[in-house]
């Protein structure tokens, strides 16, 4: 029973939705948008678990001093710090900052000092009375300081300084470079790999020359447009037909594989037990 | 791409219509041009019929280009259309523009709860509203106005008069009512403009089959036939034959090599979420691996990019466990959640392989930029790398920096190549019998396009 | 240039720095990077979810119902259901009702997979196959519109080429059939144009590639290391110079202490 | 081990030093790059070369900052060749962060225009350029497509008033100008698939000169387009702006760019030619102790 449900309710809701996409009645676009819905929404809550996962990670190499476990902390910091930002903002044209950040600082320390009691063997007491000051003086600087206020049900949190700050100069720099290294994975890649070991690497090898040659305006001088015009003739001819032939094979590939989910046939995706 | 169309003019439509009526356009009375140009033709043989396969809401006009259109001193440049609405039009859209704006103040708060209170009584009064503006409609030519719906170039025969379906937008188009529609050919001076016949009445409604996807409705009823009869053949214990793929017999030999190093096995589910079927060919591939690693006693990694994915292979690695018989040395952690943002997920993953040195790296899913990052890291930390992606931008990289590929759709038949379950195996062969008709019709087609035989051609074509 | 934005221009600076030391080896800085952004951008989708996703699309279409009777008498009451399943897939932490957990996930891959066979036979299997079709060759301008071209990607004899290499890469991918005979030939034919395909498909992104990185040698120079230099910049702070050499005697320094350390493991090979 | 086969063997980190200090080296060393200019960008140079004084071109700014390496160079060349021969420019901008581009894009030519220079022979004076009268920038409006067929019925249907917020009435250029047939051409610099909606929906149904600024990876798939009629000329990434920077003598951002490719282009190039050679005399090696 327990393991029956599951497979009945894939087949329900799949066999729905593949009808449903011959029917363009205002009735079934309101189930498909509803169900689409209900996609998000199950997205969002699974959220908590891999915060969940991510946390006993972190806590587990802090708790047993793995190697690296000084880094884990960046994780916690970065983590709640962020999300203590999202969900407060300035009052007013946030001039006036108040107990803002010793609020942000005190916060952070009582995350910190409940995850060591959690987590400690010994001096759980030490730790349990550290994070009860830190709550009480977050407590207290969230009552009585007026230049900030937490915002849940409304947006205002996106707009914190501090909250665009870490993705302006954290967030952004970082993923740009992690992205910009790609030029030089590109460069090792195509040094390791481009040789004329046998016909099909070579073929990839001329192929990727003829279309780099395009771009290099040494080569361009000598040749003049016509490397320009083999490499657009590479791309839209051959590299047309490949992908062709490619997406064709993926489209029945993706239907088989759906197909044999909603029927039952492969089952290896769901657990057992 | 016709549907495209369709809805960019319907947008282009509303954005008329929104402009119209802060002008509060109506007809223009045809007095006192005719001193500076005459008149340009009538528009001839107006019709308007229901927007077929659609949702409803929405009116098709045609018509005969006018005789001026484009040519002559009098040239049509565009055509208005007028739709006939009854006046009781401007109080339900007052009540709809509060019941907007009471949306607005919600969002800003509600401590009292009055807003609330107001909302709901405005939206009864709108449905109220509503229900007689249909019979509104059927009062023709009493008690209403023309208003303009939208603009179309010269040279165009049709037009559609798309409105939404949502009982609360601005454009609101109720199904079931009397619509009368009058065409004006426009010359250059937007004063001289000259009617046509009035059409009506038309109605729009919803239909309960697409008859524009026909092609594909019978390209899938005939793939699951296909599948449905080799599977069924495959129980009955038919052998069938499939050649190696070299990605997929790698796998074995790199969990063996993973053992004799004492080495991890970094198992990456791309970018994908649990919605793509590519992800989900990859759970099944993962099921595999991670039965033989659980037999093995190999250590296995896998960090996931979103929080469904992680949920699901921690089931798939779990009962994997179970299955080879050895639940016990099943860690949760194995399968953890990193983050959600693209570049920040290769960060740790890369940092990862660097740090654990895996013997081996399987890349199975969904990938996009980070492809080559990923796999020139594990070729730097030394591992064998394993690939396959249904992304086609992203295969050259792979098969530049991995040891094996798996192209396109061999991703999909890798669970079946792993299982060698023949039930499995007898969709493999459902494919194979579809690209095989897929071939046929292709030279088919192109023989019969060569010839003008586009009937046939036609027969293939997805309109939307 | 306020005290806060300089730290942060700097800080943004070094973490730039930190993610190209990687190219070097995994160090210190790297990890720093790393797991600070890692922490960082799970917490941005921790908020940007809650704030677009799950405000608007549960709490808005429940928020006219009241708690007590559980927003059953909300305008749109049946929101509760996605909640409620929501809340199933929670019962991962508990290990006894697991099994909960399954339906959720079994309705969402059921509506997945379902929404995604028509979708895709129609947009890659039935389109592709009318692509094919669509047109007949091109027989007036078979060597090329105008004069004779080899090159041009509309002339018939380009079409021919297509096509037959589209049929041929197809035929490569059948799997139970091994490759003999006319039909390994056709599928070496296949896997020919693929390679030459994915090939040139390579050497195109490569110099979008490199503009990633003028890009960040761009943000370097002109938002950083010209407030360092440059006196009259408007931006200029008399911290940036001071951080930049900083900066460089670090990585000055790093790479003697690499190659002292390479110098003495050379010595003493024993030691590894 | 001889050096061919260190050659094969070379540490990629060998790889990764040279091409950052090839790459350093070029942005900040000014040598001179040749560039062979093709008939796809020497088109569009010439049809706004030819243009009279107070005709009006229409630049679409549609890319996002991660294409800016690649398309703001075709920007600024194109923008300053339009106002230095006194030709109006009318800016949209419609993808999201494009308004911020074309901002500070029109900033920066501005500010050059200030300053008197000699191009092909011919000197121009530096002048002020002036909001309402040498440009004007309408600003970001979701749903291109639409905005794009707006366009064509009125500039006004779309955008009441400008990025700043004046009706377009009140600015002297917009005068008399109504659509696309006011225009001479449309230039589209663009990073995604907002080209296919110039080409389909704007140049299709209205029939106007339409030149292509395109990222690299583009280009080839919109080759098609020139040979239809549908595209006048086509610039292509980096590559594309700097021929134009070098028909109009003019070399900027995008010949600072095209020395980092270059460099980077040379040395990848290199790599793996020796990369082959070290395969190759392996090869031969191979076959001679085998024969013996």
């Amino acid at each position: 029973m327990k393991r029956q449900i599951p497979f009945v309710l894939v087949f329900i809701f799949g066999a729905f939705m593949v009808f449903q996409y011959f029917i363009p009645h205002e009735s079934s676009e309101w189930v498909y948008e509803f169900l689409l819905d209900w996609i998000i929404i199950i997205g969002i809550f699974a959220l908590a678990l891999g915060i969940w996962s991510l946390l006993r990670v972190s806590l587990d190499k802090i708790k047993n001093k793995k190697e690296n476990y000084i880094y884990s902390y960046l994780i916690l910091f970065g983590l709640f710090g962020e999300i203590i930002f999202g969900f407060t903002a300035f009052n007013g044209n946030g001039e006036s900052w108040g107990f803002y950040l010793p609020f942000v600082a005190c916060a952070l320390l009582a995350i910190i000092m409940i995850i060591h009691t959690i987590i400690s063997t010994g001096k759980k007491t030490t730790f349990a009375a550290l994070a009860g000051v830190f709550i009480l003086l977050s407590v207290l600087i969230s009552i009585f300081d007026n230049s900030w206020s937490f915002h849940f049900s409304s947006a205002e949190g996106v707009q914190n300084p501090m909250f665009r700050s870490f993705f302006d100069h954290i967030l952004i720099p970082v993923l740009s470079t992690m992205f910009a290294l790609l030029a030089f994975f590109i460069a090792s890649a195509a040094y390791r790999a481009f040789r004329a070991r046998n016909l099909l690497a070579t073929l990839l090898l001329v192929a990727a020359l003829i279309v780099m040659m395009r771009f290099n305006p040494w080569v361009a001088v000598i040749y003049g447009d016509y490397g320009a015009k083999l490499s657009n003739w590479l791309m839209n001819v051959p590299n047309l037909a490949a992908q062709r032939a490619i997406v064709i094979g993926i489209g029945l590939g993706i239907v088989a594989t759906a197909l044999k989910i909603i029927l039952g046939i492969e089952r290896g995706y769901m657990g057992k037990g | 791409m016709k549907l495209k169309t369709v809805i960019f003019i319907c947008l282009l439509l509303l954005a008329t219509i929104s402009v119209s009526a802060q002008e509060g356009a109506e007809i223009v009375p045809e007095t006192d041009t005719t001193e500076q140009m005459p008149p340009p033709a009538p528009i001839s043989l107006l019709t308007a019929v229901d927007t077929d396969n659609d949702n409803g809401h929405s009116v098709t006009l045609t018509w005969e280009l006018s005789p001026d259109d484009r040519q002559g001193a009098k040239s049509v440049m565009s055509y208005e259309i007028f739709r006939w609405v009854p006046l009781m039009r401007d109080t339900v859209e007052q009540v709809r523009s509060e019941l907007a704006n009471t949306g607005q103040e919600l969002e800003v708060g509600d401590p009292t709860g009055e807003i609330k209170e107001k909302r709901n009584r405005l939206r009864d009064e709108y449905e109220g509203l509503l229900s007689r503006y249909s019979d509104a409609y059927g009062q023709y030519p009493n008690n209403g106005v023309w208003k303009s719906v939208g603009v179309s170039p010269s040279g165009s025969t049709t037009f559609a008069d798309k409105g939404s379906k949502e009982r609360e937008a601005f454009d609101y188009l109720p199904d079931y009512c009397d619509f009368y529609y009058q065409v004006f050919a426009v010359t250059s001076d937007a004063g001289i403009r000259t009617g046509s016949e009035i059409f009506g009445p038309v109605h729009s409604y919803g239909q309960w089959f697409n008859t524009g996807r026909i092609p594909i409705f019978v390209a899938v009823l005939f793939f699951s036939f296909l599948t449905i009869y080799f599977v069924q053949r495959a129980k009955k214990g038919d052998d069938l034959y499939v050649r190696p793929l070299a990605g997929i017999e790698a796998v074995d030999d790199a969990i063996g090599r993973a053992t004799e190093m004492g080495k991890p096995i970094l198992y990456v589910l791309g970018l994908g979420t649990a919605s793509d079927v590519a992800t989900i060919a990859s759970f099944t591939i993962l099921g595999r691996v991670a039965k033989k690693v659980a037999e093995y006693q190999t250590a296995l990694i896998v960090p996931t990019y979103d929080p469904i994915v992680m949920t699901v292979a921690q089931e798939v690695v779990k009962s994997a466990y179970i299955d080879a018989g050895r639940p016990d040395d099943f860690k949760e952690d194995t399968v953890h959640f990193v983050t959600q943002s693209q570049f920040a997920y290769v960060a740790a993953v890369n940092g990862t392989m660097l740090r654990e040195l895996p013997a081996t790296n399987i890349y199975m899913g969904k990938f996009f930029a980070e492809s080559l990052l990923l796999a020139e890291t594990g070729a730097v930390a030394g591992s064998i790398q394993i690939a396959g992606t249904d992304e086609i931008a992203q295969i050259p990289f792979f098969i530049v920096a991995c040891d094996y590929t798996l192209i396109g759709e061999e991703l999909y038949a890798a669970s079946a190549y792993l299982g060698r379950e023949p039930v499995l195996l007898g969709s493999l062969k459902a494919q194979d019998w579809a690209k095989a008709a897929l071939v046929i019709l292709g030279i088919a087609g192109l023989v019969a396009a060569n010839l003008g035989w586009t009937d046939f051609t036609d027969l293939f074509h997805v309109i939307n | 240039m306020d005290f806060g934005t300089f730290l942060w221009v700097n800080f943004g600076a070094f973490l730039t720095f930190a993610i190209l030391s990687f190219l070097y080896k995994d160090n210190p800085f790297y990890k720093i990077a790393e797991h600070l952004v890692v922490g960082v951008s799970a917490g941005y989708f921790v908020v940007i979810l809650w704030h677009n996703g799950l405000s608007p699309n549960l709490f808005q279409k429940l928020d006219d119902g009241s708690w007590f009777l559980l927003w059953l008498d909300s305008s749109e009451p049946w929101y509760i259901i996605p909640a409620i399943l929501g809340v199933m897939m929670w019962t991962r932490f508990s290990k006894k009702w697991a099994w909960v957990s399954r339906w959720p996930m079994a309705l969402y891959i059921g509506i997945a997979t379902g929404v995604a066979i028509p979708l895709e036979m129609g947009a890659k299997v039935n389109r592709q196959l009318y692509a094919i079709m669509e047109k007949g060759f091109d027989w007036q301008n078979f060597f090329g519109h105008g004069s004779f071209n080899l090159l041009d990607a509309t002339s018939g004899l380009s079409q021919v080429i297509i096509f037959v290499g589209t049929i041929s890469a197809l035929i490569y991918f059948f799997f139970s059939k091994a490759h003999t005979g006319w039909f390994g030939g056709m599928a070496k034919f296949g896997i020919w144009i693929l390679m030459i395909g994915f090939g040139a498909s390579f050497g195109y992104t490569v110099m979008a590639r490199i503009s990633l990185f003028i890009n960040r040698l761009q943000y370097l120079d002109k938002s950083w290391y010209r407030n360092a230099v440059d006196t009259v910049n408007e931006n200029y702070h008399v911290g940036f110079p001071i951080v930049f050499w900083f900066l460089i005697l670090l990585i000055v320094g790093y790479i003697i202490l690499e190659i002292v350390n390479h110098v003495k493991s050379k010595e003493s090979p024993a030691a590894e | 081990m001889n050096v061919f086969e260190k050659l094969m063997k070379l540490d990629r980190r060998w790889v990764f030093l040279f091409l950052i200090i090839v790459c350093v080296f070029a942005y900040v060393v000014d040598f001179n790059v040749p560039i062979m200019v093709e008939p796809e960008s020497q088109k569009i140079y010439d049809f706004i070369d030819n243009l009279e004084p107070g005709s009006i071109v229409l630049i679409a700014i549609d890319y996002d900052p991660n294409n800016m390496a690649e398309l703001h160079p075709m920007t600024y060349a194109v923008v300053e060749h339009c106002w230095r021969k006194h030709v109006k420019v009318i800016f949209t901008a419609l993808s999201q962060n494009g308004p911020g581009m074309a901002d500070q894009a029109i900033r920066d030519i501005s500010d050059s225009l200030m300053v008197d220079q000699t191009y092909n022979g011919v000197e121009f004076k530096g002048r002020e350029i002036i909001n309402g009268v040498d440009y004007c920038f309408l600003g970001y409006k979701p749903y291109y497509a639409l905005v794009i067929l707006g366009m064509g019925q009125n500039f006004r249907l779309p955008f009441p008033s400008d990025y700043y917020g004046s009706p377009l009435d009140s600015l002297p250029m917009m005068r008399g100008v109504s659509n696309y047939n006011d225009i001479d051409i449309v230039v589209d610099l663009s990073g995604g698939n907002i080209t296919d909606a110039w080409i389909s929906y704007g140049q299709s149904r209205f029939n106007f000169p339409l030149a292509l600024g395109l990222t690299g990876v583009m280009t080839a798939q919109y080759y098609p387009y020139l040979g239809s009629g549908q595209v006048m000329g086509i610039m292509g990434g980096l590559l594309g702006a700097a021929q134009y920077e070098e028909m109009a003598e003019n070399p900027g951002l995008a010949k600072d760019g095209m020395r980092v490719q270059l460099g980077a282009h040379v040395v990848i190039i290199l790599f793996i030619i020796m990369g082959n050679i070290g395969l190759l005399i392996e090869r031969r090696r191979h076959k001679k102790e085998g024969g013996i």
